[in-house]
């Protein structure tokens, strides 16, 4: 079973921690599971929020009975980690633009720095929107060309949705759908990466569907990663 | 013929480990983890008549040491399996179960025989969904509507009929000795609990249904129970399931009678699931010096 | 007036939280871990008529998140109960629930009016006690017959009536619905789901009965979803329990319409799970600018 | 919570844990729960193995999934006990014989010590059984006066039931069962810490009751330790 290297907290609510032996692509996410007893019973779906020598880091939020478990866990034990699940973000020959609210910087920092590798020459922006304190700031300096950070409030009100520019979101329904309409008018593209309580992560269940312009998708395994423009938000 | 070897309807499968129906799609899901030809069947995703996007809203939640799922019986419909799916779950080399939901008898009976095209070993019949409007469960809740059902379905199916019951049934002993008499082949049983949770911040019921099936380990002693109390009371073989999640779960569930089981929500939790458990019960049949598993069948009753 | 301050039944009780019959002695046991005062009320052990010893073999074990029990109502009996226990209860400052259990009509009257010349506040008919051979859950079981031992308790008793309801019944809101018409003033659910284990080592049923009764945290979603239907169903007081162990738990029965919550298991893996359960309702009307709890029961009806 | 100090193995299948802050006399015992989480949902009876300085020490055999847990906690963690609970074993000024079957040595090695500094002029002598490889020997060889062991079969067959000796028996109930049927052909008292499926500890539930001469008596509360000629055998 995969062994934790490291767990610690970046804030009072946000921990990382480091586990042993994980990979996959930026935009993927494994379900872990803290406990080896049959409550809490589910994973919990995590995204990697950073990937380095076959090690994945996850920055998750203590949210409730399993994030607060998995904050718990110290270096040296050992997690179930099954994963990496769903499509991930499609890396594209472009300017890009993160937009995060809360913890869902966590998959748009991974997605900076493979994107960075790739096409340094392009540029990154960051629009980070924060309830209260922010964190994780100096990670998302240190690899986009330009960090934006807003506490309180809407992100998406502050980011220029360009036709030439590649959007990335990730954070709670209500700022996603938000980016939606706002990149919808300025003709500018979207990704999304939903969320969807989630069962068994693999495609199985069908708990996580979210409705799309052709029909049901499953989150875990179709997406979380969905062109907004292909997203029915309800 | 290995230890697990285990005629059901006729039909020999490698072991009495079935991946219980809504958990496991069409059998290809899990491939990254093990390989589906290891079970001993596979029961697809719960199919009707012309198909359905299922419920809106949250479709699964987490409760102690289980879960509940409010899915609706989203399905691509019977057409669609017929041509598409049903080969799918032939190619893993496991039995392969169709289970069929319907919101009318006229609905099963097409179905059912429109399935009789299909490439598959046994039908399910669910008459015990509580996830849908109409129909699902209300077959189930007694045994003069349940056995009207299997009736009319057992006249056109072409496959043995095994019949799937609910826990929220009146007196299931008495539902199963009706499907009996009303001609199934075999019972299935427990399908999930009606249950509820509100979310305390909205102060609204979590699921837009508001009563949604519990599953899994939580369940296991009540799913027990009523799969003892069927296996007295008829004399077709019964599947049992209902929060199995080791092999000594399995156990318990042979120990009282049951002539296969089904794993359904332990696999989210653990994908390894069922092939530790089919592992488990081959050691067992080992050390134990059983030539067979059935040896041990409904032995708690002797 | 606190905020958590309840009237059931014209007995103003500090807060809805009582603790569950069988599961707190008849008060005194957990004196250790808190100040039985602090509670809104308390359930005693349930009585019948002469007393019994209850059943042999093993009496509880455990179930993934929950329990079962087989105590087969093991009690000093009525007159005992008259005489040396109800004062006992009386002394802790909290409410006094007697809850009575019986085997026939006859006794349960008997019983009833012996209790009479007891210092108790309300009493809890037990219909449902699925742990006794004959009786018991039995009466529980329909809304005929447990219509008819209501009756005639409601007509000997003097102390305003609850009616315990079985979790096993056909359908647990007829069962209400006839409670309350035969003349209970209120209704609480729900008692021990039947439920059954095997020890695979010795191939027999853990339960010399069998089956044995399910409690705790498992069982939690299946309680409130029937908490929530009887509350639709009935105009009287509802108490709701099954699996409570948090304070978010109680939330939950309470906005699907209870009047006051009972706590069982949850105080045997944690001793101080009720004066957490007040203290977190408390916070909670705080926080939440609430007059009185009262203020969101059944909510989520609304 | 109550932190642990340590816990290591005496064997592959015996381990010992001392939990700070805790106390008790001989016989007496804690409701142990290694989760915080609702499963493992009831609290596990341990005896108390030890105590000084106002820590116990449980000697526990790794048994299910319970015990199995409590295995895996490491120095530092908290464990749920909840104690001291019991009657315990009454200190006579006597010669005293223990009689321990497996796992039953646990609370034994505790009374052998109280007694020693009540009357260190009384004899102990401890009988124990083991089925297979024995434990824990050098901690009763350093405070008893004789030390026979047995590995196989019946311990009770070994042991010269006297009357002017007390026995304490602490083992598995065929054992427990004999000690009482040679006790009372020997006329020599005997005392057992009897076992019983519990879920409160505290005689609130009435799941732990035994049968005896004066009707049920709750194992948690009136018990463990019942003088065996009161104690009916079913
Ligand atoms: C694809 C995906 C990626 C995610 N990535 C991250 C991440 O990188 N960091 C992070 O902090 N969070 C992430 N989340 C959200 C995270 O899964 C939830 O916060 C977490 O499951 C809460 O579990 P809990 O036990 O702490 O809370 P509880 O409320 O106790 O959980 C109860 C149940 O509800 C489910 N649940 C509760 N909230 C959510 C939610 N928002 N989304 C999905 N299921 C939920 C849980 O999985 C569990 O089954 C992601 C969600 C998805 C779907
Ligand atoms: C008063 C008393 C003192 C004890 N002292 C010790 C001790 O010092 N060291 C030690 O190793 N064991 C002791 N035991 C036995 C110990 O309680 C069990 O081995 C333990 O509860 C097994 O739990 P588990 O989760 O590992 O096993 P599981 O089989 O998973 O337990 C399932 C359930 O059954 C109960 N259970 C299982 N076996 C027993 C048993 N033999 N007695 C009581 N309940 C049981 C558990 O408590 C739990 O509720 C004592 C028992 C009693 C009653
Ligand atoms: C997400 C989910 C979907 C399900 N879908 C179906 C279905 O389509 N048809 C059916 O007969 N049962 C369905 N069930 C019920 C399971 O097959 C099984 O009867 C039940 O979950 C109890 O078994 P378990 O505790 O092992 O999960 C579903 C269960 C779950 C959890
Ligand atoms: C050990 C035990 C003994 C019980 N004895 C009684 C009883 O005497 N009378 C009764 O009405 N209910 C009895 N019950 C049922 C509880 O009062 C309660 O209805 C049930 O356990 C569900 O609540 P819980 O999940 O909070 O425990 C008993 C339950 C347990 C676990
Ligand atoms: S979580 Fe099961 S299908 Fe997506
Ligand atoms: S364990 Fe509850 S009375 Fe003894």
């Amino acid at each position: 079973m995969p062994v934790i290297l490291q767990n610690s907290h970046v804030s009072p609510e946000v921990c990382l921690m480091t586990i042993k032996n994980t990979s996959g692509r930026a935009g993927q996410f494994y379900m872990l599971r803290p406990t080896k007893v049959l409550d809490p019973l589910l994973g919990r779906p995590i995204s990697i929020h950073d990937c380095v020598d076959g090690n994945c880091s996850f920055l998750y939020r203590i949210a409730g009975k399993g994030t607060k478990l998995m904050s718990e866990m110290r270096a040296g034990d050992t997690i179930e980690a099954y994963g990496p699940y769903g499509n991930g973000f499609e890396p594209v020959d472009s300017d890009i633009r993160l937009i995060g609210g809360g913890i869902g910087i966590a998959p748009l920092y991974f997605l900076a720095r493979t994107h960075k590798a790739m096409y340094p020459n392009r540029v990154i922006e960051a629009y980070l929107g924060f309830v209260e304190k922010p964190f994780m700031l100096q990670y998302f300096r240190a690899v986009a060309d330009f960090v934006y950070v807003r506490v309180g409030g809407y992100i998406t009100a502050d980011v220029p949705f360009e036709e030439n520019v590649i959007n990335y979101a990730c954070g709670p329904n209500p700022m996603m759908k938000a980016a939606k309409e706002e990149a919808e008018k300025k003709n500018s593209k979207l990704f999304l990466s939903l969320e969807a309580h989630m069962a068994c992560g693999v495609g199985a269940c069908l708990g996580c569907t979210c409705p799309t312009v052709s029909g049901n998708k499953r989150v875990c395994k179709d997406g979380p990663v969905f062109l907004a423009s292909e997203v029915s938000f309800e | 013929m290995s230890r697990l070897t285990t005629n059901l309807l006729g039909i020999q499968l490698k072991n009495p480990v079935i991946a219980a129906s809504g958990t496991f799609g069409f059998g290809k899901e899990y491939e990254g983890y093990f390989d589906p030809s290891v079970l001993g069947g596979i029961s697809g995703k719960g199919l009707t008549l012309h198909g359905s996007k299922g419920n809106s809203g949250i479709r699964v939640c987490e409760t102690p040491a289980g879960m509940m799922n409010s899915i609706g019986l989203e399905n691509p419909g019977v057409a669609h399996f017929v041509k598409h799916e049903c080969h799918v779950m032939r190619s893993t080399g496991a039995a392969v179960i169709c289970n069929l939901g319907g919101h009318s008898i006229e609905d099963y009976v097409k179905a059912t025989q429109m399935i009789n095209d299909a490439d598959i070993d046994i039908l399910e019949l669910n008459i015990s969904c509580p996830n849908v409007k109409e129909g699902g469960m209300a077959f189930g809740m007694c045994g003069k509507t349940a056995a009207e059902v299997v009736k009319k379905v057992k006249a056109v199916t072409k496959f043995p009929l095994m019949v799937k019951l609910s826990p929220n049934a009146s007196d299931i002993s008495e539902v199963a000795r009706a499907v009996e008499d009303a001609g199934a082949d075999a019972i299935s049983l427990i399908n999930t609990l009606l249950g509820m949770r509100i979310d305390v911040r909205s102060k609204k019921p979590i699921f837009n249904n508001v009563y949604a099936g519990v599953s899994g380990p939580a369940v296991m002693p009540i799913a027990l129970r009523m799969v003892h109390s069927v296996c007295k009371a008829v004399k077709i073989p019964v599947v049992g399931l209902g929060g199995i999640s080791s092999y000594t779960d399995a156990l318990e569930f042979i120990m009282a009678g049951a002539t296969a089981i089904q794993v359904g929500t332990a696999t989210f939790a653990n994908p390894f699931a069922m092939p530790q458990i089919i592992e488990g019960l081959e050691k067992y049949c080992v050390q134990n010096k059983l030539e067979n598993i059935s040896e041990i069948r409904g032995i708690i009753n002797k």
